[in-house]
């Protein structure tokens, strides 16, 4: 069922591989993949369909539970990552693999300092930023081998993951997902830089679930669902529509629109606001009752020192913050949220749940304050109770006993947990920072769905979000942040996905 | 129970025990077996009774938990007859509690005394052991003659643990160096621990370069770490309780002994004489050369004969009650 | 008063010489991504194999190389169970450390009939450095310490050099910041770790040997006195930055000696034995203010 | 469900069969008859009343040294200070058993147990003020602590409140109405058991039910989830430490209260050590600490009669222990690993 047009030979040869985990969690049912050299091969699928799972597996960090996996028609065992890079396969983590405190240089040649190492073990750094400079410059890319790279910016980071695996001269490039903290115009970029491998030979397996990207770049596409292959195709035997029905299993409506119950009335609204040694300056802006206000921007852009000072967890230098008249410029998180404020954090391992209790202790929280929990001990049976509401209402699957720990939900469903848990309280302004990042399509419709029904009633949500497609569907009006300052205002329905991302990338400035 | 149906009961219990089966003695000790003190010195005495006489015995180490000391005593006096407790005043109460749930066995305080009615006390006067010392070391200061001998006139004391016992040490030997030349000057110093000669020796170290070269120490194995001073910086040391001269050669001029050993050896030999008497105390002291200076025969090639004769002097007139020294311990 | 300096001086340099050695040792590992809190029971080991080795064979070398062998053994049991196993590395570290305490005094009285010291002339002392130049102030406060003393230093700078210049120091800082760093690039973390392991036991190994065969000539029970977790607590407050940690181990050196020093009947033996404790306590608090000032004014 | 209780029974059972019998290696290599060894132990420790009297009261400091590891541990902060926490609570509660008298036997040991409470929270507040304000490294801090602190209870009772009678340095017995019964005659055994007892019970329930001990587990789980969710986690971690330091402080004043009646020199052998040990084998769970400070007490019990009867040193009971803390660690890292993630 493989596509045979490029007539290349096969690479990468998957047979009825299987995961399985010793709690009896089954990964991949039974995969079959077959990547043809000099083809770029996307792999989609929801999260949690095994993609990163299958990856890793190639890459020697997983082992399977059977299955066999062939590279270049010969059966191999790829028991390490030394292994996978001998056989000439580099891969490019979705989570960051890079060392914060080491320069780029040092990231780049670490694993293959042998090369510039003397007798003695001492490393000869000079030779090593002359050959490292020389490849960032056959890239193109803007970066100095000597910065560290806990200075960067994300999207530069991001180059230098994979300036790391190129640097090793792979054969065969996993990228997973790696647009994903990046903005279009760098997206754009890193797509033809993507599409330059492979001219010069490479073989790429790309991962992503953004299928505009998908369909741009790749000749074959598998998809996967539920740990299993639902098919292999090249691109001209099949259209995006038909791609994302496959991924979910039926049908999915793209077209979204923002809430239209609009008031006139301000609910929230931020003035002249300023933080110490940060990036945020003189920011001003407000929030209609019933509105959805999109923020967007590059991510370190500010964003995350907005959304701290929001929380109360910096406090700001100068400046004022009101809901509904009341001043919230010094007040803790505690008073925020008794004034009915409530937060979705963009990291839900980090800050969002604490993924080790249980999924009870973890449905109420924040909730627990409130007296109908008792004064000193916890009413065990209203906690029942509510969490269990939250788990019906926002569809969270995988939940065996209120008892197991949130560690055992997939990441989707550990999001829904969270957004239902935030959204269970007297709401009257939801801050909301990438509430849908790593998050499958249904669940990611499910969030929006709920965030609409908030403003039902004339509550409103600020949305930090580096996907614009989020932004642009369900928000009313959007801001753009670049280095600290609101550089522009944007109104639904007159969105324009270039204008934006110019404002986002300072090419254009107010 | 009057004295004399205790000694009747005894005599009965002793003949039994002397015609019928061994004499069980147990020691409980408060530290361990190794300490260079008081628990080595109690083992040497029992095994030299059990050579000569037909005595069984057992030895319980506490390891200085206080939270074994009930224990290990009720389970030495549940099976045994004379029970040594070494030293006593680690027990103080459990010996009290103990004692009282075994009406009919003999204890037996080590190193001070109790008046409980089945308990034989056996007080030590240390501090007339480091009084002679003190004398010993203030005499040698000043000859200059000797090798390690140098022109002040600096006496050293280095202690382990700071505790009231060392205090005691330290005491007799400061009474000892003033009786010879009351102004003289004594350095004393505590390492801290019973347990680390590496400080021991540092601690040697900090009072010999303060002048002195005459070192008295009581300090366990920490002194152990002195005694080595010596040898590597060339001065004199003092050893403690048994004889340490053995250790570091050429060093030790001499060490003040007290005899644990003897006094186990001596109120096992009476419990199996029939001659031990319940509540009664035996005071072991340089009066009955329980406590001495070893005149060995190092003492006698380093230290010059007159200096020599003159501390046994001062011996005569402590056993004659012409010197009272004075403890630290009330 | 020339005296009583010397008497600082050279005290200071004996009680940090152990110290700074175990804390070289330690660093190694922490760098690895392991708090090693069984520094006591390495240092203890290796005092005692230092002793029984050297007594048998009648080598001090020998006597260093064999207490190294049962501090290596011993690292490696520890860093199995906390690195492979994944175990909490308090409850492996203690027990190691009673493991130790209960085994030497065990041997101890086995191998020598009753006793929990072990001492005895035939025991072959690590060397000063026997150099003279005939300065007399470089041949006495240069040129007159333990040659573990300049082998400690050297290592200061060899340890620098690793941790900073060589593609093991760079594997061992990328260890413990992010692991799997290391493993994407092709590098087993057990691997790093494992020699990191094996080189705390060298140097824990080492500072145990310098104990008993240079500071003293014997074995006695828990002879380390603590200074394993000194040696912690050196690393803890340097975070494995070896000038730091030169400095504080000379530090808690010189308070060790500055104890003995002050004692006398103004001030109780307690206090001037607490000093080095306390001393280290507003070290720290010295680094954590000054981290705090850098912070500000970032 | 039942099978799988059952499932970890028989691993659990297994594991013990293991470390059984590596113990029964120890002893035969130090030349003892491994099952009249265990024989032995078992009946020192269990064998009679008197003995088993013993294992409790031996579970008493071990327990709630324990628990002044665990209670500020599921707040994610260390406290390895309860050794010289339950030092200065031994001196507080001697302290006052010597100096003041309230009239009623009642009031006087509540009040000295009140203050050896204080004694060790006051030594924990240091390390968790300087934890929370300037994030200094608590494991450093308690750990010189200890340090501090037995010198300066040395310093107390060598100097100002020496017994001076006594050729060891210890304060004077303290008054008859402030010291805690014995209930059998021949047994130091008193009611200081069942008090250590109830306070790791209370904590049990606090930790469990109540709101407080709810926010110290989230704190102690996800400290910044927590302050997203409006706990006040530098507030709980600071008050979880001072819980601890009371905690171990009362295990030194029921020690004084209840048996040593004074206090001395040596008065603890490393108990705050041997509570970090238990605390970390039982993962924190209370009802697991008092099954270990069982343990860890019938081993030391029973150990001073292994050592009446046969030729083993007693060394070999801290062997025994480490042995035991080594293999369970690992044993629980592997049905972990077997039983899922």
């Amino acid at each position: 069922m493989g596509p045979d047009f490029l007539g290349g030979a096969e690479v990468i040869t998957i047979k009825d591989l299987t995961k399985r985990y010793p709690n009896g969690f089954e990964a991949l049912k039974g995969v079959n993949l077959s990547v043809k050299k000099g083809e770029i091969h996307s792999i989609v699928g929801e999260n949690g369909a095994g993609k990163t799972t299958l990856m890793n597996i190639i890459f020697g960090l997983i082992k399977p539970t059977t299955g066999s996996i062939s590279v270049d028609d010969k059966e191999v065992n790829i028991s390490s990552t030394g292994k996978a890079i001998e056989m000439g396969i580099g891969m490019v983590h979705q989570h960051f693999m890079i060392v914060p405190n080491l320069s780029v240089m040092e990231n780049v040649v670490l694993g293959s300092e042998k090369d510039f190492t003397n007798f003695f073990g001492k490393i000869d750094y000079k030779s090593i930023k002359l050959k490292v400079g020389d490849l960032i410059k056959k890239l193109k890319l803007s970066l100095s081998p000597e910065d560290i790279v806990r200075d960067l910016p994300i999207g530069k980071q991001q180059l230098v993951e994979i300036l790391k695996v190129l640097y090793k001269g792979p054969e065969i490039i996993i990228l997973d997902e790696p647009t994903a903290v990046l903005v279009p115009t760098e997206v754009n970029d890193f797509l033809d830089f993507v599409i330059n491998l492979k001219n010069e030979g490479k073989t790429v397996i790309f991962i992503s679930h953004r299928l505009k990207e998908v369909f741009k770049i790749s000749d074959s596409i598998t998809v996967l669902r539920n740990g299993k292959t639902v098919g292999s195709y090249s691109k001209q035997d099949i259209t995006r529509d038909e791609v994302a029905n496959l991924m979910i299993g039926k049908k999915f409506d793209f077209n979204a629109t923002p809430p239209k119950n609009e008031k006139e009335e301000i609910l929230f609204s931020v003035d002249d606001l300023s933080l110490k040694g940060m990036m945020i300056k003189n920011i001003s802006f407000n929030i209609k009752k019933g509105e959805i206000l999109g923020v967007a921007g590059v991510e370190g852009n500010g964003q995350e020192d907005l959304f701290s000072v929001l929380t109360g967890d910096i406090l700001p230098e100068q400046g004022s913050v009101k809901l509904a008249d009341k001043e919230l410029n010094k007040s803790t998180i505690l008073e925020k949220r008794k004034a009915g404020i409530a937060y979705i954090t963009d990291d839900r391992i980090k800050n969002g749940l604490a993924i080790d209790r249980s999924i009870l202790e973890n449905g109420i929280a924040y909730h627990h304050k409130d007296q109908r929990f008792g004064k000193v001990l916890i009413n065990n049976k209203n906690s029942v109770k509510l969490v269990t509401g939250i788990v019906e209402d926002y569809d969270v699957r995988g939940v065996k006993n209120m008892k197991t720990p949130v560690s055992s939900l997939s990441g989707g469903n550990m999001q829904k947990l969270l957004v239902g848990r935030e959204l269970n309280n007297q709401v009257k302004l939801l801050i909301a920072s990438q509430p849908t990042s790593g998050v499958d399509i249904a669940a990611k419709a499910l969030i929006h769905d709920s965030f609409k029904e908030l403003t039902v009633e004339g509550n409103s949500v600020l949305l930090i979000s580096s996907d614009l497609d989020e932004l642009m569907s369900i928000s009313n009006r959007i801001i753009v942040l670049y280095r600290g300052k609101i550089v522009a205002e944007f109104k639904y329905p007159d969105y324009d996905i270039k204008e934006l991302s110019y404002y986002m990338t300072g090419l254009k400035e107010s | 129970m009057t004295k004399g149906k205790v000694l009747v009961f005894l005599v009965v219990i002793l003949l039994s025990v002397f015609s019928f089966a061994k004499l069980n003695v147990a020691i409980v000790a408060g530290d361990a077996i190794g300490d260079r003190g008081f628990t080595d010195m109690a083992y040497e005495g029992i095994q030299a009774a059990a050579q000569d006489f037909d005595v069984e015995y057992k030895i319980f180490e506490c390891h200085v938990d206080p939270s074994k000391y009930f224990d290990a005593l009720k389970a030495a006096a549940s099976r045994y007859d004379l029970i040594f407790v070494d030293p006593g005043y680690y027990f103080d109460k459990e010996l009290k509690e103990v004692s009282e749930l075994y009406p009919d066995k003999t204890f037996v305080y080590i190193d001070g005394g109790s008046d409980l009615p089945n308990v034989v006390s056996v007080p030590f006067k240390q501090n007339e052991g480091a009084f002679l010392a003190g004398c010993l070391a203030a005499l040698l200061t000043d000859k200059t003659a000797l090798e390690f001998i140098n022109d002040e006139y600096v006496v050293g004391f280095v202690g382990g643990a700071d505790m009231p016992v060392i205090r005691d040490y330290e005491a007799g030997f400061k009474q000892g160096v003033k009786y010879v030349d009351p102004e003289m000057e004594i350095v004393s110093k505590f390492a801290g621990t019973h347990y680390d000669p590496a400080k021991g020796k540092e601690t040697a170290y900090s009072v010999f370069n303060e002048g002195a070269d005459v070192i008295f120490q009581a300090a366990g194995p920490t002194g152990l770490g002195v005694l080595e001073a010596a040898k590597d910086y060339d001065f004199y040391a003092i050893g403690v309780d048994t004889d340490q001269a053995y250790l570091q050669p050429g060093s030790i001029v001499s060490s003040m002994l007290k005899r644990v050993d003897v006094a186990v050896y001596d109120i096992t030999k009476m419990a199996i004489d029939g001659t031990l008497e319940k509540g009664a105390t035996y005071i072991y002291g340089v009066a009955n050369d329980g406590i001495s200076l070893a005149y060995n025969d190092d003492m006698q090639s380093i230290v010059p004969y007159a200096t020599y004769v003159a501390v046994q002097d001062i011996q005569e007139k402590i056993k004659d009650g012409e010197i009272v020294v004075e403890s630290y311990i009330e | 008063m020339f005296d009583e300096i010397t008497t600082l001086y050279t005290t200071t340099i004996r009680m940090a010489t152990p110290i700074l050695l175990a804390s070289l040792g330690g660093a190694l590992t922490y760098y690895a991504g392991i708090v090693n809190v069984a520094m006591e029971g390495l240092m203890l080991i290796s005092a005692f194999f230092s002793v029984v080795f050297s007594f048998m064979t009648g080598n001090a070398f020998l006597g260093i190389l064999g207490g190294m062998a049962a501090s290596v053994i011993f690292s490696l049991i520890y860093t199995f169970f906390v690195s492979g196993l994944k175990a909490n590395n308090f409850a492996i570290g203690f027990a190691l450390n009673i493991l130790v305490s209960s085994l030497t005094i065990f041997l101890t009285r086995v191998m020598f009939v009753g006793q929990n010291v072990f001492n005895s002339p035939k025991i072959v002392a690590i060397p000063s450095l026997d150099i003279h130049t005939g300065i007399y102030f470089i041949d006495n406060y240069i040129l007159n310490f333990s040659v573990l003393t300049y082998v400690a230093i050297f290592l200061v700078f060899l340890f620098s050099f690793i941790i900073y210049k060589t593609t093991y120091g760079l594997h061992l800082r990328v260890c413990g910041e992010k692991p799997k760093a290391l493993v994407a690039g092709g590098i087993k973390v057990g691997y790093v770790q494992l020699i990191a392991s094996i080189l705390c036991g060298c140097l824990c190994g080492l500072a145990g040997s310098q104990l008993s065969l240079y500071n003293v000539r014997m074995f006695s029970r828990d002879m380390t006195g603590g200074r394993g977790f000194v040696a912690l607590a050196v690393i803890l407050i340097a975070r494995g930055k070896p000038k730091y940690m030169i400095l504080i181990s000379f530090l808690f050196g010189f308070f060790d000696s500055l104890s003995l020093k002050l004692q006398n009947q103004a001030i109780p033996p307690q206090f001037a034995l607490m000093l080095p404790y306390v001393m280290s306590v507003v070290v720290m608090l010295v680094f954590y203010l000054k981290d705090k000032k850098k912070l500000e004014t970032v | 469900m039942f099978s799988n209780t059952l499932k970890k029974i028989t691993i659990w059972v297994f594991f013990i069969l293991i470390i059984l019998a590596v113990w029964a290696v120890i002893i035969a290599i130090s030349g003892e008859n491994p099952f009249s060894a265990f024989g032995y132990i078992l009946e020192g420790s269990l064998g009679d009343t008197g003995y088993f009297l013993s294992t409790l009261n031996k579970m008493v400091p071990i327990m709630l040294t324990a628990l002044a590891v665990a209670i500020p541990s599921w707040a994610g902060i260390w406290n390895i200070g309860g050794e010289g926490q339950l030092l200065l609570g031994g001196f507080g509660a001697a302290l006052i058993g010597f100096s003041i008298n309230l009239g009623s036997s009642f009031l006087n040991i509540l009040f000295a147990l009140i203050v050896s409470a204080l004694f060790g929270l006051v030594w924990a507040l240091w390390p968790g003020y300087l934890k929370i304000k300037l994030n200094v490294d608590e494991v450093v801090t308690t750990l010189m602590g200890n340090y501090i602190a037995s010198y300066f209870v040395l310093f107390l009772i060598n100097y100002p409140f020496r017994d001076h009678s006594s050729p060891m340095a210890q304060t004077k017995y303290i008054d008859s109405s402030f010291q805690i019964p014995y209930m059998f005659r021949g047994s130091q055994f008193s009611y200081t058991f069942f008090i250590a007892l109830g306070v790791v019970f209370i904590f049990y329930f606090i930790i469990r039910k109540f709101k407080f001990g709810y926010e110290i587990r989230m704190t102690g789980s996800n400290p910044d989830f927590s302050k997203m969710s409006g706990i006040k986690t530098k507030k709980i971690k600071l008050v979880s430490m001072l819980m601890g330091g009371a905690v171990a402080g009362l295990a030194g004043g029921l020690l004084v209260l209840g048996m040593n009646h004074r206090m001395m020199q040596s008065f603890s052998p490393g108990f705050g050590f041997t509570g970090l040990l238990v605390c970390l084998l039982a993962f924190n769970n209370p009802i697991l600490i008092v099954f270990i400070s069982f343990i860890f007490a019938m081993l030391q019990t029973g150990s001073v009669n292994l050592e009446l009867f046969s030729n083993v040193p007693a060394e070999i009971s801290g062997l025994l222990q480490a042995v035991m803390v080594l293999f369970v660690s690992a044993f629980k890292i592997i049905s972990m690993r077997k039983g899922g993630k």
